[in-house]
């Protein structure tokens, strides 16, 4: 069979190199994106918060704070794996490339449970903001701006990981396939840029949502 | 409409001083306009191809050019920014003596308030001469107060107070439109404002029945509500002493420090545990839902009329006929006469 | 891949035509699954023609009713539904997409010597994605439209509108990640898809402000979209996030709201620049004047672009001393585009000048584009703004920048590259006439809006009072002449694809890697990947090939 | 580019710090810190989030233009943030009410 990486090489790009080194600017503007969209979310966020300080630090304390340090450390691993699968695909280590993005598909899915866990049990004490919310805490309409911001951030956040799921399991039919080697690997470095952002806007969001109130509990 | 258009030279006190720098920015902008379009069509002719195959000398740079086409027009902008920014912090800052209006903006009417208590829809009467300090909520969506013959307009926001002052130099009659888009009948949202003269105006304030001044209005409620129960002037009920409170900077429990304005007054009210005051407990209700926002603004010209910050000595002007502030309570019942000073700023 | 049989010599070919992009393959499918950007450039040429008739179609109803000062042709609601939908198709439907997707699309590629563009699976995914955008508004507009201006401003957008808001706000944060994928198509291609020897200052200045352009969309179409988003969230589950009884503040929404806006009025003008730096070196024979000047004004209006959204919110409750930075900011904006403007018209001095029509439009534009700029003086002078904003002079600003800048340079560059696109010429004495019409027609339109609005009447009104209707009236009647100004190049145009005479390689004999490449060009724009030795804009250097001096 | 851009040790190294500084902020979130509660969070996940872009997203081993796209991103949410809440803090600055 012809070497993969020269069967993948686009037609417009005059070599390999080319190609690799423009699909990872290209990953890294899209990621910018990215950071610009959360970063709607997050100045919305630091406004109200500067606003009604107390009303923040009192949603910040209904959170499940022990559910979010175990998640960020469980993403953390994840990312951990996500770069040991991209180390593996750089070496040509096809098998434990593999097992590598199986880890990583696991650990996310670790993650999404006890991401869901979580809003369940803010349903279950009536935290739903504009559906089910019930506050008796004297700032109540700041305690639930709060949780507007929490259920839409975390919630983006989330749609984001599942579609990470997605990529990293395409990447793992097509690992299985053999369509990569140790000379044309970009997919899978661009699947591990995308894991490793989505990782770093759970650290921050973890810092904004969990910390603050975490000593009120 | 020749007539309007002059009549728009001299109403408001900011008028003649916008006009003249607007006509000064369009001579200015004019000029260069048409200083470029000419070069353009004297370039276009007189530099026209000759032959199909003429090369031109190929100039393309020129530093000294460029830099003189960034440094004037900087200083050039740095100018009107200058300008306009004095004219802004004219605009923004009320004289002293100026007389409050409270105005309720609501999807498609205006309701004035003034502080002799009368109440008009889509209409004001102001005095010419004195400075009228407008202060603006909206009860739902976002209105914006502009009357163009006094070249002043402010939006109108729900949930926080927004304010601008004029002056009407001509007696006269001069439109009052809403200006920010409110919905189906924003169109419609418009009114008149009548500038008097002094007499007419003292004719109009006695045929307007006003069952009180605004403040007289603010204090009844400020009883009928049981403000009072908490909120004594004497300085030792639960709430805190609200004499004076207006413009005062207030510690509140979060420790930040905040300067009781309007809207903090308002606030206070509405959403009562958002901003505590250092030292008390969060034992106030909320009137939210009670209270409609011309009651508020009654409330809050009450609580205005009680007294200045104390330390701070006595206003000049409409502060006299506010009554006596020597410890005992002023009697606010009757309207109050304007200042009729002539010349105050 | 054909088999070449060894036996038989190579024969030279037959003087059968050379396959082009346009009929090497045809049939439906060839042109809905291309990644050519030739073609992609073309389909998006179809879809804004569309709206854009669509959208001055609603302009010309709008005229219409305001003959009359209290109006005849339609409701208040209907006329609130008349102005947002023509704003919504003429900002995100037309304006954004217009010469980046279009002419960016097919040129970009050619100008810096590559073969396509870095991602050309993306660049059709970016098309159809805009597809999705636009008929998701068009259901919204079908079922009833929406009557939020194309602002959103709320309260009034999330809790007090009963029109389809949601429709449009999910129909434009589609259109907008379109955007999102041109722009980031065009940064990876014009960063690492240029032809050896083609360094940054040999670059024409169109891929200067074309990169400059797709900066902003990169950077600021996603704000858009989360705000967007938070609308059609708040209407649904009837949350307030800008809701003051909740402790929100609907002055964050327009803070959101115009550090995407501000931005996009850049996206809209810095084509249209582009493509008249294009035009006016070509037909005054003459390389642009101070080309790092023009082309350093091109990234710095995109990069001050984005900290001087606050003057849009001078009277809308923000601090005055935000008032006061914003308003310092945007004459430091203004800059730039003065830069531009002095560059052009010194470009034309001492140059040997032709006046056909992509330079009558670059003419037009440097002359509209130069009233619009300085009216935008006024409105960021703080004491000027106040009176002023909200009123049909900020209406008659931005309509001197977008329909005097950015269609008369769409129009101008259509015409300039028509040749390059179709192979064949469109008919230059009718081209002549229509963009004269577009000039007077426009001139008629707007600048009486400009006397309407410091009179005082404000934009958005159904209803005025009666003094404004002479203005109004001579308005209306412009608008007629401008509509007909625009029918008529669509009509020549279309006749010319078909009957217009051959046209060569090179029309305009100018610089230009675009016009090394035959007319219309193969699919891979180059045989071999040209060595760029030249400058932009250097006749001299390319004196003998163009028979010049 | 056939051997590995960055060691196994490295990332291992990198994983540790990461947990340790989870471990960290979580018992500085316990600690009533006040005011500061908010902005010792943020800080650590910045450093958080720099170490992950530097070693896992070999930030630093990549094209000078993949680090200035970088740092664009970050700039610019910087220009939204800083630019909106430069409002919000300075209203009331002024002597008078409302602005």
């Amino acid at each position: 069979m012809a070497d993969p990486s020269v069967l993948a090489l686009r037609e417009q790009f005059r070599n390999p190199e080319q190609q690799r080194e423009t699909s990872t600017v290209g990953m890294w503007i899209f990621l910018v994106t990215e950071v610009m969209l959360f970063g709607g979310l997050f100045t919305a966020f630091s406004v109200y918060r500067m606003s009604h300080p107390a009303g923040f630090d009192q949603g910040s304390a209904d959170m499940e704070f022990w559910l979010g340090a175990i998640n960020t450390a469980v993403l953390i691993c994840s990312s951990f794996t996500m770069a040991m699968a991209v180390h593996s695909s750089e070496t040509g280590k096809k098998s434990r490339l593999a097992v590598f993005l199986l880890l990583t598909i696991l650990i996310g899915l670790v993650f999404l449970v006890i991401k869901f866990t979580e809003y369940y049990l803010h349903y279950h004490d009536q935290k739903l903001p504009g559906i089910l919310f019930h506050d008796t805490s004297p700032d109540a309409a700041y305690v639930q701006m709060f949780f507007v911001f929490y259920f839409l951030m975390t919630g983006l956040h989330a749609f984001h990981m599942i579609v990470g799921e997605g990529v990293l399991c395409a990447m793992l039919i097509r690992t299985w396939l053999g369509s990569f080697s140790e000379r044309y690997h970009t997919p899978i470095e661009l699947a591990g840029l995308y894991w490793h952002f989505v990782d770093t806007v759970w650290v921050f969001l973890f810092a904004i949502f969990y910390i603050p109130g975490a000593h009120l509990k | 409409m020749m007539p309007t258009c002059l009549a728009l030279l001299l109403q408001g006190s900011v008028t003649r001083e916008y006009n003249v720098f607007f006509w000064v920015m369009v001579a200015l902008c004019g000029a260069v306009g048409t200083g470029i379009a000419a070069f353009l069509v004297y370039c276009a002719w007189h530099y026209r191809r000759r032959s199909p195959n003429e090369l031109p000398p190929q100039i393309s740079m020129n530093i000294p050019a460029e830099v003189t086409w960034i440094a004037v027009p900087a200083l050039i902008f740095i100018s009107m920014f200058a300008y306009g920014l004095k004219m802004y912090f004219d605009l923004e800052r009320p004289p002293d003596n100026s007389e409050d209006v409270y105005v309720v903006a609501r999807q498609w009417m205006w309701k004035t308030q003034h502080l002799g208590g009368q109440r008009e829809i889509d209409t004001l009467h102001v005095p010419v001469g004195r400075a009228i300090r407008l202060n603006m909520i909206s009860q739902d969506v976002i209105h914006s107060f502009f009357i163009p013959a006094f070249r002043i307009k402010q939006d109108v926001l729900p949930g926080r107070y927004t304010s601008i002052w004029f002056k009407a130099v001509v007696p006269g009659t001069y439109h009052l439109f809403c200006a920010e888009y409110c919905g189906t009948e924003h169109s419609q949202m418009i009114g008149w404002i009548y500038a008097m003269n002094p007499k007419d105006y003292q004719i109009w304030l006695q045929q307007g029945a006003a069952e009180g001044s605004l403040a007289s209005t603010g204090e009844k409620l400020f009883h009928q509500f049981g403000c009072s129960n908490c909120h004594h002037f004497s300085g030792h009920g639960r709430g805190p002493n609200l004499r004076g409170l207006y413009m005062r900077p207030v510690q509140i429990t979060t420790g930040q420090t905040v300067v009781a304005d309007e809207t903090y007054i308002r606030e206070s009210i509405l959403q009562s545990r958002a901003k505590i005051v250092q030292g008390f407990q969060p034992i106030m209700p909320t009137f939210q839902g009670q209270l409609s926002e011309e009651q508020v603004a009654a409330l809050i010209a009450y609580l205005k009329a009680i007294g200045p910050a104390p330390g701070e000595e006595m206003p000049s002007g409409p502060g006299e006929e506010m009554g006596d502030y020597g410890g005992i309570r002023p009697d606010l019942s009757e309207p109050v006469a304007p200042a009729t000073k002539p010349g105050a700023r | 891949m054909a088999t070449i049989s060894i036996a038989e010599p190579p024969r030279p070919a037959p003087a059968r035509p050379r396959l082009n992009y346009l009929t090497e393959k045809t049939g439906l499918m060839s042109w809905l699954f291309t990644t050519d950007h030739k073609r992609i450039g073309l389909l998006y040429v179809l879809s804004i023609t569309f709206f854009f008739f669509f959208g001055g179609f609603f302009a010309l109803l709008m005229r219409l009713h305001l003959l009359l000062p209290q109006g005849w042709l339609f409701g208040h609601e209907t006329y609130n539904k008349l102005f947002s939908m023509h704003g919504i198709m003429m900002v995100w439907f037309f304006l954004i997409p217009s010469i980046p997707n279009t002419l960016g699309n097919f040129v970009l590629p050619m100008m810096i010597g590559a073969k396509d563009l870095a991602f050309p699976k993306l660049n059709l995914l970016s098309w159809y994605i805009f597809m999705l955008g636009g008929l998701t508004t068009l259901y919204a507009l079908v079922r009833g439209g929406v009557d939020t201006g194309w602002t959103f401003y709320t309260p009034f957008s999330t809790s007090y509108s009963t029109t389809f808001v949601i429709a449009a706000a999910v129909g434009i944060l589609i259109a907008g990640f379109s955007s999102i994928l041109t722009g980031l198509n065009f940064i990876a291609t014009v960063h690492r898809m240029r032809a050896p020897g083609l360094t940054w200052y040999r670059l024409p200045i169109f891929i200067w402000s074309t990169y400059a352009t797709s900066l902003i969309l990169v950077l600021a179409t996603p704000v858009l979209a989360i705000t967007l988003a938070m609308i059609a969230i708040e209407r649904v589950f009837q949350v307030g996030i800008f809701d003051p009884a909740l402790g929100g503040d609907p002055v964050l929404f327009q803070h959101m709201f115009w550090f995407y806006s501000h931005p996009a009025v850049y996206i809209m003008v810095l084509p249209a620049m582009a493509v008249v730096s294009e035009i006016i070196p070509t037909f005054s024979r003459k390389p642009i004047f101070g080309y790092k000047a023009v082309a350093f004004s091109s990234m710095a209006i995109a990069i001050i672009g984005f900290l001087v959204w606050g003057h849009h919110m001078f009277v809308a409750g923000e601090s005055a001393y935000a008032a006061m930075t914003f308003s310092l900011l945007s004459y430091m904006v203004a800059i730039p585009s003065a830069i531009k403007v002095f560059n052009w018209t010194a470009t034309m001095y001492k140059g040997s000048v032709q006046l056909d029509t992509p330079m009558l439009y670059a003419i037009g534009f440097v002359a509209l584009f130069t009233i619009g700029g300085m009216t935008g003086l006024f409105l960021a002078a703080l004491g000027i703004d106040v009176h002023v904003t909200d009123t049909y002079f900020v209406i008659a600003h931005f309509h001197y920048i977008m329909v005097g800048g950015t269609v008369m340079a769409f129009l101008g560059g259509v015409h300039y590259w028509w040749p390059k696109i179709s192979g064949k010429m469109y008919p230059e004495f009718l081209a002549k006439l229509s963009a004269l019409t577009v000039f007077l027609g426009f001139n008629l339109t707007f600048f009486p809006q400009f006397i309407l609005g410091y009179m005082g009447m404000p934009r958005r009104y159904a209803a005025y009072p009666p003094e404004f209707q002479v203005l109004n009236v001579l308005s209306t009647a412009g608008a007629s002449i401008l509509g007909v100004g625009y029918v008529v190049p669509l009509i020549y145009l279309i006749w010319a694809w078909k009957y217009g005479e051959r046209a060569p390689d090179n029309p305009w004999r100018t610089t230009g890697l675009e016009w090394k490449t035959p007319s219309p060009p193969p699919k891979h724009n180059f045989d071999v990947t040209p060595i760029v030795t030249w400058n932009a804009y250097d006749f001299e250097a390319q004196k003998e090939e163009l028979q010049l001096g | 580019m056939s051997q590995s851009t960055v060691s196994v040790k490295t990332y291992a190294f990198t994983l540790l710090t990461l947990l340790g500084l989870t471990l960290l902020t979580s018992l500085l979130g316990l600690a009533d810190l006040g005011r500061f509660s908010f902005v010792a969070a943020v800080a650590i996940a910045a450093v958080k989030a720099s170490l992950i872009a530097c070693f896992f997203m070999h930030a630093l081993y990549e094209a000078k233009l993949v680090r200035v796209v970088m740092a664009g991103g970050v700039i610019w949410f910087l220009i939204m943030i800083s630019l909106t809440l430069s409002d919000y803090l300075t209203r009331g600055w002024m002597p008078f009410p409302g602005k």
